[in-house]
């Protein structure tokens, strides 16, 4: 349904270009959930902001492709591409608070979502908005369909917000870290909140996140993003069973688990690149430590390619010439 | 419209090995406009500060009336300077004035002195001030806060321009045979005080809102954490933070004052004829309507007014840009 | 909201009654003694301690005071004693060059300063908030660039140099408008409104140069800022049309702080725009002031700067309460 | 055992709320009636989600905040009540790490400058030197000593922790409050951080206490936890009692509501918390969990009354530890 | 004797508010319009009689104020022309000083043979503009109203100060006035202290005017004077606009010195100077006529003066000020000294400040050549107004001349600042450093007479009611205190000298003709001069442009604008 190929994202800055994207592949299905795991700047959000068409008319750099049940979406005008946004591609933010406008009712919000897709009058609008608040699970929602965005705690917020991209039924949501403002025990209700409704409504889900717990709860895919770079895709049990990037399998070890006993956790050595000055080589070579294992400095002079074997891709040296060791501790 | 301003800078690169001036020097250096400011800047300065040599080497002196047939007309508009006397020539530069065929470079040179030398020290007096009530009222809060908050309050609801107008002559006839001089000096010391004293509250509350800000950071209760005295908070970890934004301010508060300085010696209660200021000029060139028949009397003032009030103008914004880490460009 | 209001209007007054007080107290220390002016080159000692008496400045400072208030809470006795007159509420004093009622002067000064202000606030509000929105909207290119090059070219011209250049232009070289004259108060008198707006437009022009260039900076930057929060992109992702973010979700959110200004400009220049007015002999509230102040008028000049003091208080308070009409989240606290 | 180094009891911090014209009209209660205490060389856990109080109880044993009420001991010695020279003093003996990379070094002052700042306030000349001193700890927490004249944005949030770390360390106390000290930084950088405050225990034998809202976190540091809500301590323990066999079923549901890496998270038990979190100028009587308590509902109503008439204590502040949970999500 | 004139203190008030009138100059080129002698009157289209139309008056500031007896301004004595009569009538030809004519009174007084005490005797058939008859304790009380100085702080007092009894408090709390008797409707006598045989001048001051007790508003008076003259107040919106109607109750045959041709007279007071210029200039109102001093015009518009068709539309004329500057005597005791700053001094530079030539004569004395009995002039001053630089330094050879000195001017005038900043020049030929202080306007002359007299201060004095005897400028500018033995109050220079202040005080009482006492004041003063207490500068000529409707437009004498009673209107 959804094909990204080769997308690269460059903002200008003081400093030069940023390359917060570099050759981003990605393959959605129908009503399939992806996760877009990394960490902070690996170019997750980007990617989803990207997919929105939400650079278009500004200073952003894009290149590559991104094909919509056949469109593609960079070759769309602004004009155009509105015709998707909110009627075939939703998308839930990760603070809702900021993410609605803070001088309209929650439920003239949603409804003007619905009214800028559907020909309807307000009144029918507002009765869709009550709906769909009574869907994401707001009680009372004919009172608080006349609150306002502050008058919601954060929790019921996020439920609004998913309420307003969810309300035209749109074939694909992008979650745009959606549960990181929030509470454990809140983003637990969220994460259940989304499930139920991706099941009802069988619509495809990108979510992005930094946190693979999340991921190993609510996706079928990973794809594990690092220096703007897709560095590794796979099923959620391929990536926490046998991860084939170095990355991922620094990922897992150094975090902290529930259930794992109380050792030492295992690092990645040194910090994320800094995405002015991207090494030519892989990205991640000055950080990983089976660099060494791969001969003339290939790591450190030519990037590698996404090798995918079968529904397992990576991009790794190592990996493509089989030389990382096998044994891996997983995080189960 | 962009929707991204979060998106590329959450990446900031690591150990870029500038540091925050260094950047902001950087940011202004790249920028023509900014370098270009400053250059006119420094100019007006040097040539403030050159103004007796300058006048010297033309030859005239800012004081010296000539009201000769020969200079000004006598008969047709009396008093107003001959073609070959009103604009530049190789002996008056920028020509003389009507009605007293003084030199207007002369006076141009030394009006820069008293104009720039009244916005400086009024800017400083105001920087002083606001800088350390607004630090104190911020950092102290409570009833310190409150006090000082008031008097903002009170100083910002004050019709500044009626309230300084009303105080200036009052000041003046105050200070007059005073240790704060006599003749010229009185009315420039005076304007100092009346507007440094006027410019402080916005700055006040600007750095107390900063205060409250970096009070909020945890350096703060870091600080205070290891047992650091007032003094030292205050010295070394509340106004080291909030020197960008009293710096942005006080290059923005010199225009201002500047414009000021022009605005009360233009209504006839700052400085008096014959000392030299730009707003003088501005007041000499409206009075008896010369300007009507000599713009180039009124042309002389204005545009050194102009360029000096802008280049300083442009120049604040690139330091508020330079040191505005949210700025993107 | 009740209450609110309440509080601010009580420290409203109690603002006042301190600023009047300052002022009050600044003229005990003026150059110019009243009483000496009153009487002129005839003065003799005896004469100017007369005319002391009749003004009432023989008396100790807090009575003085306490009786210009009374003036503002009741009618009042003023003059020489024995020959007092009454001056009906409210009073504030008479002044010591012409013996005026201030009240008087004032309701006479007030339709030019208002007529001054509404049109320079309406022409600089259009020009400055337009050419700001439109140079937001077209970020970083030559429009743009344009526009925030006039803007700063325009702040940095002070009042009396476009305030004489216009005259020098439009009236002195072309002779396409009139000076102004004192004639015309309001669009609703013989002059109608296009005698008004003619005697009126060059001073509109001069405090619009100005102003308009203030509003274009701070509406361009609202609307940066605006447009770079999270809700308008959200906006964008639900599929709404340029026109309803920009002006439905952009504007109406970014509007706030330039209705601050605006409410803070306005109460600034309904107590008088006295460089504009000195430059284009507009006889309102800043002309009055800036002759009362030069002679030591001092009930002239106490009236004024209250009054104008008010007039920025007041507009404080409107702002403050147009926030909540703005802004739901404002209307809960 | 003898003394504990740090004793904490019915320890309260109520912020007033100003009414109209500076009438106190009611009080925040951020931190209501907390007792624990720290043994020397061990780590104290204070776990719960935003605004359960761990902050404030961090900020308020620090000093940085009056208690309101309540008892600190310090070796035995009552330290709430300090003031001026006797409060510097005692400042040399706990110290504390702060959440924000960001924020928590002052952007003006070099590294150097920052780690050698409480040294100077507090008068302390160091055998070598007051550079030596700092070399030395820039070397204990891994930063490279010729840094020192850098200036904090110079560094990566995962190094500027480890400058505030060393900054804790400069007086060289008995207790560091680490105050969510990871939870801005990413997975990796985690990690390492996690890992450097284990080995300064292990190499000093300080002592802990470590806020954070990250359960996995928490569970990797802590020899003891406290878990929190809406200003009370719900339940404290052992790590392993705690995270093995959970008592209280806010404990519990918190525990469920992290989402898991194991593929398997289905089969162990999904406790839901309904509703929003109460607000601490008005908590619910008794029972501060009552109204969002899965087992409250279905207990009977004589019961119910206790819950609501009487403030549960013990280390395990519920009225019925053992009642059974909904298992299903309580959210609708 | 307090003697004072008043159209100084009404220029300096006018001055005082109105802009910086006039700042150019030029030299010894004379107005075109004149031909011959450059300084004769230019009357616009004399000899109209047509009665009707309306005139519109322009002004930059309201009246003062329009109570007779609170009134020491020009422009309320000019305007007062049109509705209030007073005993005598100071009457304006065009470039003459006014003659003293008889107006409510019958005659110009009889005096007694002790020559304390005068008569004067009402016309029949004056009546007010409610018809009520004009009484002789009208008069009385309207003199009496002066004397109430604590509530009509700017009456004049030249009247006042000649008769007995001034201890008078004023009607309302000194009773009846001793120093007048009122034997009936009609007569009305006054005591004075000393002979003064110019006294049918002072009794055309504004003292005199008729005031009816009964409708005594006190400060409010002002708002609304009952008319004795041709003219009635229609309405009076203060700041803003005066009008003017015929008032039905003025019989013209008890009035031949009012022409009253105008049906109606409308004020707009307070429009800028440049505006009424340029409204003038431009014929925009071709009814229109100004108020103000040196007809409203502007240093730039001198150039329009010399289109002709303008300069027809010009009236022009002397007014009886003359400006000086004033050497403070007790700081520059030495007559030498003084000579020399005199002689030093560039008056035609000053010249350049009044507006050159077309607005002002370079003079030598203050003494006219109007003036009865004047004895011829000598002064060592250049005509031209030249400095005499050599032989100023040759004066002070071997003085102890003072290193600085101070001149101090009225703050509100740009021009008297730039003849600060000649005169700087000048001095600093000498060796003296000059320090120009601004004086609040509203407070000059009081700070000229107190503790605040600077070194130099330049002064105008307009000649009093009666300009065309000499004692009215000497006595007053230079004269002694009334008991002799100091310098009087208006005596701005401080000038005493023991043999000639003791000669100006005898000649007070002194009897005889006006044209000897004209001479005898005029060899006094020539003799005072020789001291330099004071140096003669400008004698003032106004050009006052009116619309082309406007007839009879000559500029007073006495009041240094358009006579509005003479103006008329062609329809």
């Amino acid at each position: 349904m959804l094909s990204v190929k080769n997308l690269s994202v460059q903002f200008p800055t003081d400093d030069g270009m940023v390359a917060a994207l570099n050759g981003m592949d990605l393959q959605l299905h129908r009503g399939e959930t992806v996760g877009l795991v990394g960490e902070s700047g690996s170019g997750k959000s980007v990617t989803s902001q990207a997919i929105m068409g939400l650079f278009k008319e500004t200073r952003a750099k894009i290149s590559g492709e991104i094909t919509f049940e056949g469109t593609d979406l960079l070759a769309l005008s602004e004009d155009r591409m509105r015709t998707f946004r909110g009627k075939k591609i939703g998308m839930i933010f990760q603070d809702p608070l900021s993410a609605m406008h803070p001088f309209y009712t929650v439920g003239s919000q949603i409804a003007e979502a619905y009214r800028v897709h559907n020909k309807v009058s307000r009144k029918a609008a507002k009765q869709v908005a009550i709906d769909m608040l009574a869907r994401v699970g707001i009680p009372d929602p004919k009172k608080r369909v006349d609150n306002y965005p502050h008058e919601f705690s954060g929790g019921m917020r996020q439920r609004a917000m998913i309420a307003m991209a969810l309300v035209c039924e749109p074939e694909l949501l992008i979650a745009d870290e959606p549960t990181t403002a929030l509470d454990v025990t809140v983003q637990a209700q969220i994460l259940d909140l989304i499930s139920e409704l991706q099941a009802e409504t069988n619509s495809a889900v990108i979510f992005v996140t930094h946190d693979l717990g999340v991921v190993a709860q609510l996706c079928q895919r990973v794809v594990v993003m690092y220096g703007g770079q897709c560095v590794e895709q796979a099923s959620v049990r391929e990536i926490f069973t046998a991860p084939s990037h170095p990355y991922t399998r620094g990922l897992m070890a150094s975090m902290p688990h529930l259930s794992g006993e109380d050792d030492r956790l295992t690092p990645i050595p040194g910090s994320p690149p800094a995405l002015l000055d991207l090494p030519s080589g892989c990205i991640f070579a000055d950080r990983c430590e089976f660099a060494a294992l791969v001969p003339d400095n290939r790591c450190q002079n030519e990037r590698p390619q996404l090798l995918v074997t079968g529904e397992h891709a990576a991009r790794c040296h190592g990996h493509e010439m089989s030389l990382l060791p096998k044994t891996i501790k997983v995080g189960a | 419209m962009t929707a991204t301003a979060s998106t590329p800078t959450t990446a900031k690169p690591v150990a870029t090995g500038r540091s925050l001036l260094a950047t902001a020097w950087m940011r202004i250096r790249r920028s023509r406009i900014a370098m270009a400011s400053l250059a006119v800047v420094v100019g007006m300065v040097l040539f403030a500060i050159l103004a007796p040599v300058l006048v010297a080497i033309e030859g005239q002196d800012p004081n010296t009336t000539n009201t000769t047939p020969e200079v000004l007309d006598n008969f047709y508009t009396p008093g107003l300077p001959l073609p070959q006397y009103m604009y530049p020539s190789a002996e008056h530069w920028l020509g003389v004035e009507p009605g007293l065929g003084r030199d207007l470079f002369a006076r141009l040179a030394y009006g820069a002195r008293v104009s720039l030398v009244i916005a400086l020290l009024a800017t400083l007096v105001s920087v002083v001030l606001g800088t350390i009530l607004g630090a104190a009222a911020g950092y102290f809060g409570g009833k310190v806060d409150m006090v000082i908050s008031r008097i903002m309050d009170l100083f910002l609801a004050f019709p500044h321009l009626l309230l300084v107008l009303s105080i200036a002559p009052i000041l003046q006839s105050r200070l007059a045979g005073t240790a704060l001089g006599s003749g010229s000096f009185v009315p420039i010391a005076s304007l100092v005080i009346v507007l440094g004293f006027f410019g402080w509250a916005y700055l006040a509350r600007v750095v107390r809102g900063q205060v409250l800000t970096i009070r909020q950071q945890e350096f703060i209760d870091a600080a205070q954490s290891y047992g650091t005295s007032h003094r030292s908070m205050i010295f070394k970890q509340v106004i080291p933070n909030v020197t960008g934004v009293v710096l942005v301010y006080a290059t923005m508060m010199i225009p201002t004052n500047i414009t000021a300085e022009a605005a009360l010696s233009f209504l006839g209660v700052g400085v008096k004829d014959p000392t030299p200021s730009w707003g003088q000029m501005l007041n000499a060139a409206q009075a008896g309507n010369w300007y009507l028949s000599d713009p180039w009397f009124l042309a002389v003032p204005s545009i050194a007014l102009i360029i000096t009030v802008l280049a300083f103008n442009l120049l604040g914004d690139a330091l508020r840009d330079a040191l505005d880490p949210k700025s993107s460009r | 909201m009740i209450g609110f209001l309440f509080r601010r209007l009580g420290a409203m007054l109690i603002l006042l009654l301190v600023v009047s007080f300052i002022t009050f107290t600044l003229f005990q220390f003026g150059p110019a003694d009243p009483a000496a002016a009153s009487c002129g080159q005839e003065c003799t000692p005896e004469r100017v301690e007369q005319a002391r008496i009749a003004l009432g400045l023989d008396k100790p400072f807090f009575v003085q005071y306490l009786a210009f208030l009374s003036g503002l809470v009741g009618p009042r006795m003023l003059g020489a004693p024995g020959a007092e007159q009454v001056c009906a509420w409210p009073c504030l004093g008479k002044s010591f060059q012409t013996n005026e009622n201030v009240t008087d002067m004032i309701a006479n000064a007030l339709p030019y300063t208002v007529s001054l202000t509404v049109g320079a606030v309406v022409l600089w509000t259009v020009v400055g908030v337009g050419m700001g929105l439109f140079a937001a909207l077209r970020k970083g290119k030559l429009a743009d660039r344009l526009i925030v090059g006039a803007a700063s070219f325009g702040v940095s011209l002070p009042i009396p140099v476009t305030g004489l250049v216009l005259l020098l232009v439009f009236v002195g070289t072309l002779g396409w408008l009139p000076f102004t004259t004192n004639a015309i108060r309001s669009p609703f008198g013989e002059a109608g409104f296009f005698g008004w707006t003619t005697n009126y437009l060059l001073a509109w022009i001069a405090l619009a140069v100005l102003f308009s260039a203030q509003y274009v900076r701070i509406t361009r930057n609202n609307m940066i800022e605006t447009f770079s929060e999270d809700f308008m992109r959200t906006a964008r992702a639900k599929g709404l049309s340029r026109g309803t973010i920009v002006f439905k979700h952009g504007v109406r959110a970014g509007i706030t702080p330039i209705v601050t200004m605006l409410g803070l400009d306005l109460g600034a220049m309904l107590g008088g725009a006295v460089l504009t007015e000195q430059i284009f002999s507009v006889p309102g509230l800043g002309f009055t002031a800036v002759r009362a102040a030069t002679s030591g008028d001092l009930p002239v000049t106490m009236a004024i700067t209250m009054l104008a003091a008010f007039f920025i208080i007041l507009f404080n308070v409107i702002v403050d309460v147009s926030y909540a009409f703005i802004d739901p989240r404002v209307r809960v606290n | 055992m003898n003394t504990p180094l740090l004793e904490v009891s019915e320890l309260r911090k109520h912020f007033p709320i100003k009414g109209a014209f500076g009438r106190t009209v009611g009080a925040v209660k951020a931190v209501d009636s907390v007792s624990f205490t720290l043994q020397r060389g061990t780590t104290l856990g204070l776990v719960g989600e935003s605004g359960c109080g761990k902050s404030t109880t961090g900020k308020v044993l620090m000093r940085l905040l009056d208690p309101t009420s309540g008892s600190i001991k310090l070796d035995g010695e009552e330290i709430s009540t300090f003031k001026g020279k006797e409060l510097n003093a005692f400042r040399r003996r706990v110290q504390m790490v702060f959440q924000n990379p960001a924020s928590s070094l002052n952007p003006r002052a070099s590294i150097g400058a920052a780690i050698a700042a409480p040294l100077i306030e507090q008068g302390i000349k160091p055998p070598g030197g007051v550079k030596a001193k700092v070399r030395d700890l820039m070397d204990r927490v891994g930063l490279r000593p010729e840094h020192a004249n850098r200036f904090p944005h110079e560094f990566s949030g995962g190094q500027r922790q480890r400058i505030g770390i060393a900054r804790a360390l400069a007086l060289d106390p008995d207790v560091v409050i680490c105050d969510e000290p990871v939870s801005a930084l990413d997975v990796s950088v985690q990690a390492q951080v996690v890992n450097l405050l284990k080995d300064i225990q292990r190499d000093t034998g300080i002592s802990y206490i470590f806020i954070a809202h990250d359960l996995a976190v928490v569970k990797h540091m802590a020899d003891e936890v406290a878990v929190m809500y809406l200003g009370k301590i719900m339940e404290q323990g052992s790590n392993e009692q705690i995270f093995a066999d959970p008592q209280h079923p806010y404990t519990r549901a918190l525990l469920s509501a992290v989402p898991s890496v194991e593929l398997d998270a289905a089969l162990t038990e999904r406790i839901r918390l309904g509703g929003d979190l109460p607000s601490p100028s008005n908590p619910p009587s008794g029972c501060v969990f009552r109204t969002r308590c899965p087992a409250y509902a279905l207990l009977p109503e004589t019961d119910r009354a206790r819950c609501a008439d009487q403030v549960p204590t013990g280390e395990v502040a519920c009225h019925f530890p053992s009642a059974p949970l909904a298992a299903v999500a309580a959210h609708r | 004797m307090k003697m004072r004139a008043t159209k100084m203190l009404a220029a300096a008030a006018v001055v005082a508010f109105g802009l910086t009138a006039c700042g150019g100059g030029g030299a010894a080129k004379a107005p075109s319009a004149g031909q011959g002698d450059p300084y004769a009157p230019v009357i616009v289209e004399q000899g109209f009689s047509e009665k009707g139309g309306t005139v519109n008056v322009l002004m930059s500031s309201d009246f003062a104020t329009l109570d007779p007896g609170n009134s020491n301004y020009v422009q309320t004595a000019n305007v007062g022309q049109l509705y209030y009569r007073t005993l005598t009538m100071a009457k304006e030809t065009a470039g003459q000083p006014p003659e003293i004519v008889p107006d409510l009174a019958t005659d110009t007084g009889q005096v007694s043979e002790d020559g304390l005490t005068w008569t004067f005797t009402l016309k029949d058939g004056l009546k007010y503009e409610d018809g009520s008859p004009i009484t002789a304790q009208d008069v009385k009380y309207g003199v009496e109203r002066t004397y109430a100085r604590d509530v009509y702080t700017q009456a004049p007092q030249e009247l006042n100060s000649a008769l007995s009894h001034d201890d008078y408090k004023g009607p309302y709390k000194g009773g009846d006035f001793k120093a007048i008797e009122t034997p009936d409707e009609k007569t009305i006598i006054f005591h004075l202290k000393q002979p003064f045989a110019e006294f049918p001048a002072l009794v055309s001051r504004s003292n005199t005017a008729p005031v009816p007790e009964a409708k005594d508003t006190k400060q409010d008076y002002t708002n609304h004077p009952v008319s004795s003259g041709p003219y009635k107040i229609k309405s009076y919106d203060r700041g803003r606009e005066l009008v003017l109607e015929r008032n039905d109750q003025w019989d013209p045959a008890t009035d031949p010195n009012r022409p009253a041709l105008p049906d109606e007279f409308r004020f707009s007071l307070s429009t800028s100077q440049s505006t009424i210029s340029q409204k003038l200039i431009s014929d925009a109102d071709p009814n229109a006529i100004t108020l103000d001093s040196n007809g409203a015009l502007q240093a730039s518009d001198a150039a329009s003066l010399n289109d002709e068709k303008i300069s027809a539309r010009t009236a022009g004329g002397f007014l009886g000020c003359i400006d000086t500057l004033n050497l403070n005597t007790e700081t520059i005791s030495d007559p030498e000294i003084r000579k020399a700053i005199a002689l030093s001094i560039d008056r035609s530079a000053i010249q350049v400040q009044y507006g050159g030539a077309r607005f002002g004569q370079l003079v030598n004395s203050q003494l006219t050549e109007k003036m009865v009995g004047l004895t011829e002039q000598v002064s060592d001053l250049d005509p031209t107004g030249k400095p005499k630089l050599d032989e100023a330094k040759a004066l002070l050879e071997g003085k102890d001349v003072p290193k600085e000195l101070v001149y101090g001017y009225a703050n509100s005038t740009e021009r008297y600042k730039n003849i600060g900043t000649v005169l700087q020049q000048n001095l600093k030929e000498l060796g003296i450093t000059l320090e120009l202080r601004p004086i609040p306007a509203a407070n000059y002359y009081t700070t000229l007479a107190g503790d605040g007299m600077p070194d130099i201060a330049r002064a105008g004095w307009c000649g009093g009611a009666d300009s065309s005897s000499a004692r009215m400028t000497v006595d007053p500018n230079l004269g002694p205190s009334l008991d002799g033995k100091t310098y009087g109050f208006s005596n701005i220079p401080r000038f005493y000298d023991e043999e000639l202040s003791k000669r100006m005080y005898e000649l007070r009482g002194a009897t005889g003709t006006a044209e000897e006492l004209g001479a005898q004041w005029s060899d006094v003063y020539n003799e005072v001069m020789a001291t330099y207490p004071l140096i003669p500068t400008i004698h003032s000529y106004t050009n006052s442009v009116v619309g082309s409707n406007i007839r009879n437009a000559q500029v007073g004498y006495f009041f240094g604008a358009i006579d509005l009673n003479t103006v008329g209107v062609e329809q």
